[in-house]
């Protein structure tokens, strides 16, 4: 069946209401107004207020109570608008949420879901374009996960609310318009990578909103004859290390495409256990294509300019397999 | 509950009402011909209109000097306009290129004007009150009479960046304007959903801070209340919080299906529209014409005309300048 | 300017009396124990005092029932053992012991329990706010009728934190019962030097939430008020603000130097000292012999006693359990 | 002379407050309390309360505030009393602060000092022990500066008092009682990493409060005969990728050392770097020594295992040299 990512976020979140009583939504316009991406709409009519909440502007504040609540027995969806403005909720996640099991001696997890919508490539500018994924990646006690494709979308959240600790999980504001094939059985499995397509020559390594462009810079490379094994990295922390050894260790040459800064990026900490595990494998320096240093500009092709895009993809391949 | 349509007597010469009446029409026209232009993807992103709301900026930037500065939020292009960034330069940041007031970086949320003293151009709501904050700190501890105004919605004050910039601002008791323009919702969210307390003068009195609101569909009584805030704030009895209630017209963004409130109340408020009601006053008093009015549009409508065809004709930041101005050239 | 020691009748019977008289001993014997043991290097990190502020704790988790939920700061030594954390186990988290209440993994600003439904330990200033409200909110939708205190001091208030969590609970109408623990001082800053409403109810007011000060040198005063505002809270008239005027005797943490207040004002305050003037009274009203206070006396030291003996002889958890607890095992 | 690290700040300080009208140092307990690390003590009764600014407890307020001070003509140094309270101040931090002089197209740099402890190994348990260096490192728009030495602590901050734009200095709470010389010319080029012993057959590349360590573990080495170079980073934003480069193309192998948790973090940016930039001059793969994925236990055996210490170092060494 053909389904946009919103909807299938909105089906997994429907689902999710329905069947426990202890789930419910959060975040800023989640209710009348739909959600900012309209991942909510409708949900507030067929659950109410009490379960699709809408609240103030207080990032802090909801992302905190959010918590108290998981620690309170809810099973807490807490929608934050976007990334830039988890900037605002991050001590009660980072110092919170993450630590809190372990800082109790393991008497207080917390059963938090918190999602957020990520990335560029809307023209929306330096305040609303970050991607911020290795931040979250870097901090021990949550699972980070990325869904990029229909299936994920659909997939991710039920074992997210089943896990027992705080999952964090970024939606690409380019993918909510995407439409796929939602699968019979679109079940994930939180802790593994995902091949999406294989190869023999080159290993593309990616994750959410990269991964259509990924798949696309395969589609080039195929039609000149190189064959690209692509990977959805999917879950960010903790990283599934054994399924980049598995395909670096096929292919021996690899590009890392991730729309984060290029400096401390997610894709220098994939290229970092490339290094560690599959040193003897490389048969050439990994490249990475990552997002250009700067604080993402509105003007369409500098905002373009910024971001990964298929053809640096192409080339960096290119570079790696010296052609 | 919405009040009657601003009325009664303007207190102000011909040729002032009519340069504010002008500075209403110049951000109406302006913004009308935004939302078609994003309807023609010439501009892109996010679009606020302030269309409804223009009485406000100019209320109340017109009660300011040179030397004062002004924060504002991503919906600025009335305050852009108001206060003196050139309507080409605006223009063309919305079109993304090099002669935008921004060199097309930051686009209709993130305009700027360091000789007009325009701090922005905020898209994180509350951003701009610590800023404003300290802008004023600087002033008092360089000994310069200046005011600093921040310009925010009523969405913001749940903010903890309100409430802490608040705070710092009375205690340290600095030279800062709070002007909250209070149009009842936040993107979807009524007022009486965000705040459980709806009274916005008496959260600013909490820290100690004078309030005051305004009708905020009204530019006589925004100029006046600012006035007032202004000199008291520049004389140094530190700062002082100004509510004005207003409503916006339009969408909260070009996105918004505006599922949360009755086309009903909208029309109510139109009736109340800054822009109409002033004309109206000010013919009464036989203060403007018809024939005036017409002119005064025409040639808002002319700048903007003007704008449009100068942002067109203006030309796109080579991409070879892509990292230009991320830090100081070495 | 310094209120005269707490004093008037006590409204209690003998045992209950004494049994506060009790817990505010166990507090002071086992700090005093702390501070001694910390300068033997038994115990490291930040360690907090509380002495002087035991009425705080005493009379007010005196006030609420198992089913409630309790959520404090670094300096909650004093709530864990009101709370019924066993000491034990608190001095053995302070040693840094796998039998501490946090296995270890705490020490002093991080105590916890489960079965008491004690939440910590929060050592970012005004972290533990939005947690109570979150705790509150599934009391709420789960249908319980259940209080959440949340205990903090009064420099946690210029806090973003405060302002988002107040809104939050007072909006949506949440058992929370928020209790400032006022103690003039915020590290070295004054209350006066970091509120520019001095006033802590009045700020509280402002979100519309009731308020009430007590004298937080008075276990009487701190139970009467909070048994009030607790039954408030219970019965679903929203959150309450309480504010606990009191003083820590001791400097901040073991790092500070104390420049910023006078010996003399401390020893003003001492003289306020709530296990004194509380067994004075009691002692007055023929609720409380000389016999009986040394009795609870030595039978306090002897628990403190005991609890080191046992945190001395508890295991170090094994190193190589360090990853354990960082999420659950799979 | 014989100076501590924290005399060596608070001579730094003194000095840009002397020499400039426009410093003024503001932050929770600077004035009255002296300085959580006492790095202030004193310069109350020497500039006065609005030059010492204490702050109420308010991290996004009054870094906002520093933002709009510097906008303002002042040149504000801000103390956010560690990085874990700065959780609180990153959103004026990067969508600010870093973003502003870019997205106003050039027209509003910001001369913004941030000063913040950072690091572990007091004790002081999972809320008061990150090292969140990499998170800043990540963000362009930003300077970002670790000083390790007597000297660095003496020389870094004025030219970051002249720097445009803004920095953001970490310095490691375990060195701020540490003694050294202080050299008669302390100045620093706030540019480029140093070089705090040669040797040829390893390089150990660190920064801030794993310094120490790393050269006690290249003491150990040179007495199993191994002459290990160590580098100092120091600034940690724009990273020195040519003293990489140029140490590893020397000696052909490499350690990081980086008391960040070691997914995401900064040692995997140096690793990416080295993956780049000197593929075809190592010999072995790189290691990295960084804190174990937990909140930072307080227990002191925890802590302790929590931590890069010497002999992991040496031990991760010899790893890479295969003995
Ligand atoms: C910190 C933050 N949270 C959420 C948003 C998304 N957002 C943009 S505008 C807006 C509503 C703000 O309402 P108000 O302050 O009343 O201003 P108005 O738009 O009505 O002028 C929201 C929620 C944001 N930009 N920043
Ligand atoms: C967010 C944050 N900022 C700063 C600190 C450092 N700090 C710890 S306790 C304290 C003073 C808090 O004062 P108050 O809230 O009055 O509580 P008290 O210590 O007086 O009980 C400060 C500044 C912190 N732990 N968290
Ligand atoms: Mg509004
Ligand atoms: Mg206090």
């Amino acid at each position: 069946m053909k389904t946009s990512y919103r909807e299938a976020i909105r089906q997994a979140m429907r689902e999710a209401l329905a069947a426990d009583a202890r789930v419910f939504l959060m975040g800023e316009d989640v209710g009348r107004y739909g959600g900012t991406y309209a991942c909510s709409k409708g949900l507030l009519d067929e659950f109410g207020p009490e379960r699709i909440r809408d609240t103030p502007l207080s990032e802090l504040g909801f992302v905190g109570a959010g918590i108290g609540a998981a620690l309170g027995g809810m099973r807490p969806i807490v929608e934050v608008m976007t990334v830039n403005f988890s900037l605002l909720a991050l001590d009660p996640i980072v110092n919170t949420a993450a630590a809190l099991r372990h800082m109790s001696g393991g008497q207080f997890p917390v059963p938090l879901v918190v999602r957020m919508a990520t990335g560029a490539g809307r023209q929306l500018a330096a305040q609303h374009s970050h991607s911020l994924e290795n931040w979250y990646a870097h901090v021990p006690g949550i699972r980070v996960l990325a869904p990029a494709t229909v299936s994920d979308a659909r997939g991710m959240l039920a074992p997210a609310l089943a896990d027992p600790d705080p999952v964090v999980i970024f939606e690409h504001a380019q993918l909510y318009n995407q439409e796929g094939e939602l699968p019979e059985d679109w079940r994930c499995d939180i802790c593994r990578a995902a091949v999406r397509r294989e190869g023999g020559d080159i290993s593309l390594i990616t994750y959410g909103g990269s991964l259509p462009k990924t798949l696309e810079a395969a589609e080039w490379l195929a039609a000149e004859g190189i064959a690209a094994e692509v990977v959805d990295l999917r879950v960010l922390r903790p990283l599934d290390t054994a399924t980049i050894a598995a395909t670096v260790g096929r292919t021996h040459r690899a590009v890392i495409v991730d729309e984060g800064w290029r400096s401390g990026s997610l894709a220098a900490e994939v290229m970092a256990r490339i290094l560690e595990n599959c040193f003897f494998d490389l048969d050439a320096p990994v490249a990475r294509v990552c997002s250009e240093e700067v604080p993402i500009p509105y003007a369409k092709h500098l905002e373009e300019a910024a971001l990964p895009q298929v053809p640096k993809i192409v080339a960096a391949a290119r570079g790696v397999l010296g052609k | 509950m919405i009040a009657p349509p601003p009325s009664g007597p303007v207190p102000w010469d011909k040729h002032f009402a009519q340069e504010l009446l002008f500075d209403m029409l110049r951000i109406r026209r302006m913004e009308e011909k935004c939302a078609e232009l994003y309807g023609a993807q010439k501009i892109r992103g996010f679009l606020h209109l302030y269309i409804g709301e223009e009485a406000c900026a100019v209320g109340a930037l017109h009660a300011l000097t040179p030397e004062d500065a002004i924060v504002a939020t991503y919906r600025e292009h009335g305050h852009a306009l108001v206060r003196g960034v050139p309507m080409n330069a605006i223009m063309a940041e919305m079109f993304g290129k090099s002669a935008g007031c921004s060199r097309g970086r930051g686009g209709s949320m993130h305009l700027f004007d360091a000789a007009a003293r325009f701090y922005g151009g905020n898209a994180i709501v509350g951003g701009g009150l610590p800023l404003a904050a300290g802008l004023a700190l600087a002033d008092r501890m360089q000994g310069r009479q200046r005011v600093t105004a921040c310009v925010f919605g009523e969405g913001a004050m749940a903010e903890g960046a309100f409430h802490e910039s608040m705070n710092l601002a009375a205690l340290w008791r600095l030279p800062v304007l709070f002007c909250c323009e209070n149009n009842l919702y936040a993107m979807g969210t009524a007022l009486g959903r965000s705040e459980s307390q709806t009274d916005l003068c008496a959260k600013a009195g909490s820290y100690g801070v004078p309030a005051q609101k305004a009708d905020g569909m009204d530019v006589v009584a925004v100029h006046e209340a600012m006035k007032a805030a202004a000199h008291q704030v520049r004389e140094g009895l530190g700062p002082f919080f100004l509510e004005l209630q207003t409503y916006r017209f339009r969408a909260h963004s070009m996105f918004d299906p505006e599922l949360y409130r009755d086309k009903a109340e909208v029309e109510q408020w139109k009736r109340r529209g800054p822009i109409h009601t002033f004309s109206a006053r000010l013919k009464a008093e036989g203060k403007l014409t018809e024939g005036e009015f017409l002119a005064l549009d025409a040639r808002a409508n002319a700048q903007v005309q003007a704008a449009v065809e100068f942002a067109e004709a203006a030309a796109w930041e080579p991409v070879e300048d892509l990292l230009r101005d991320v830090v100081a050239p070495t």
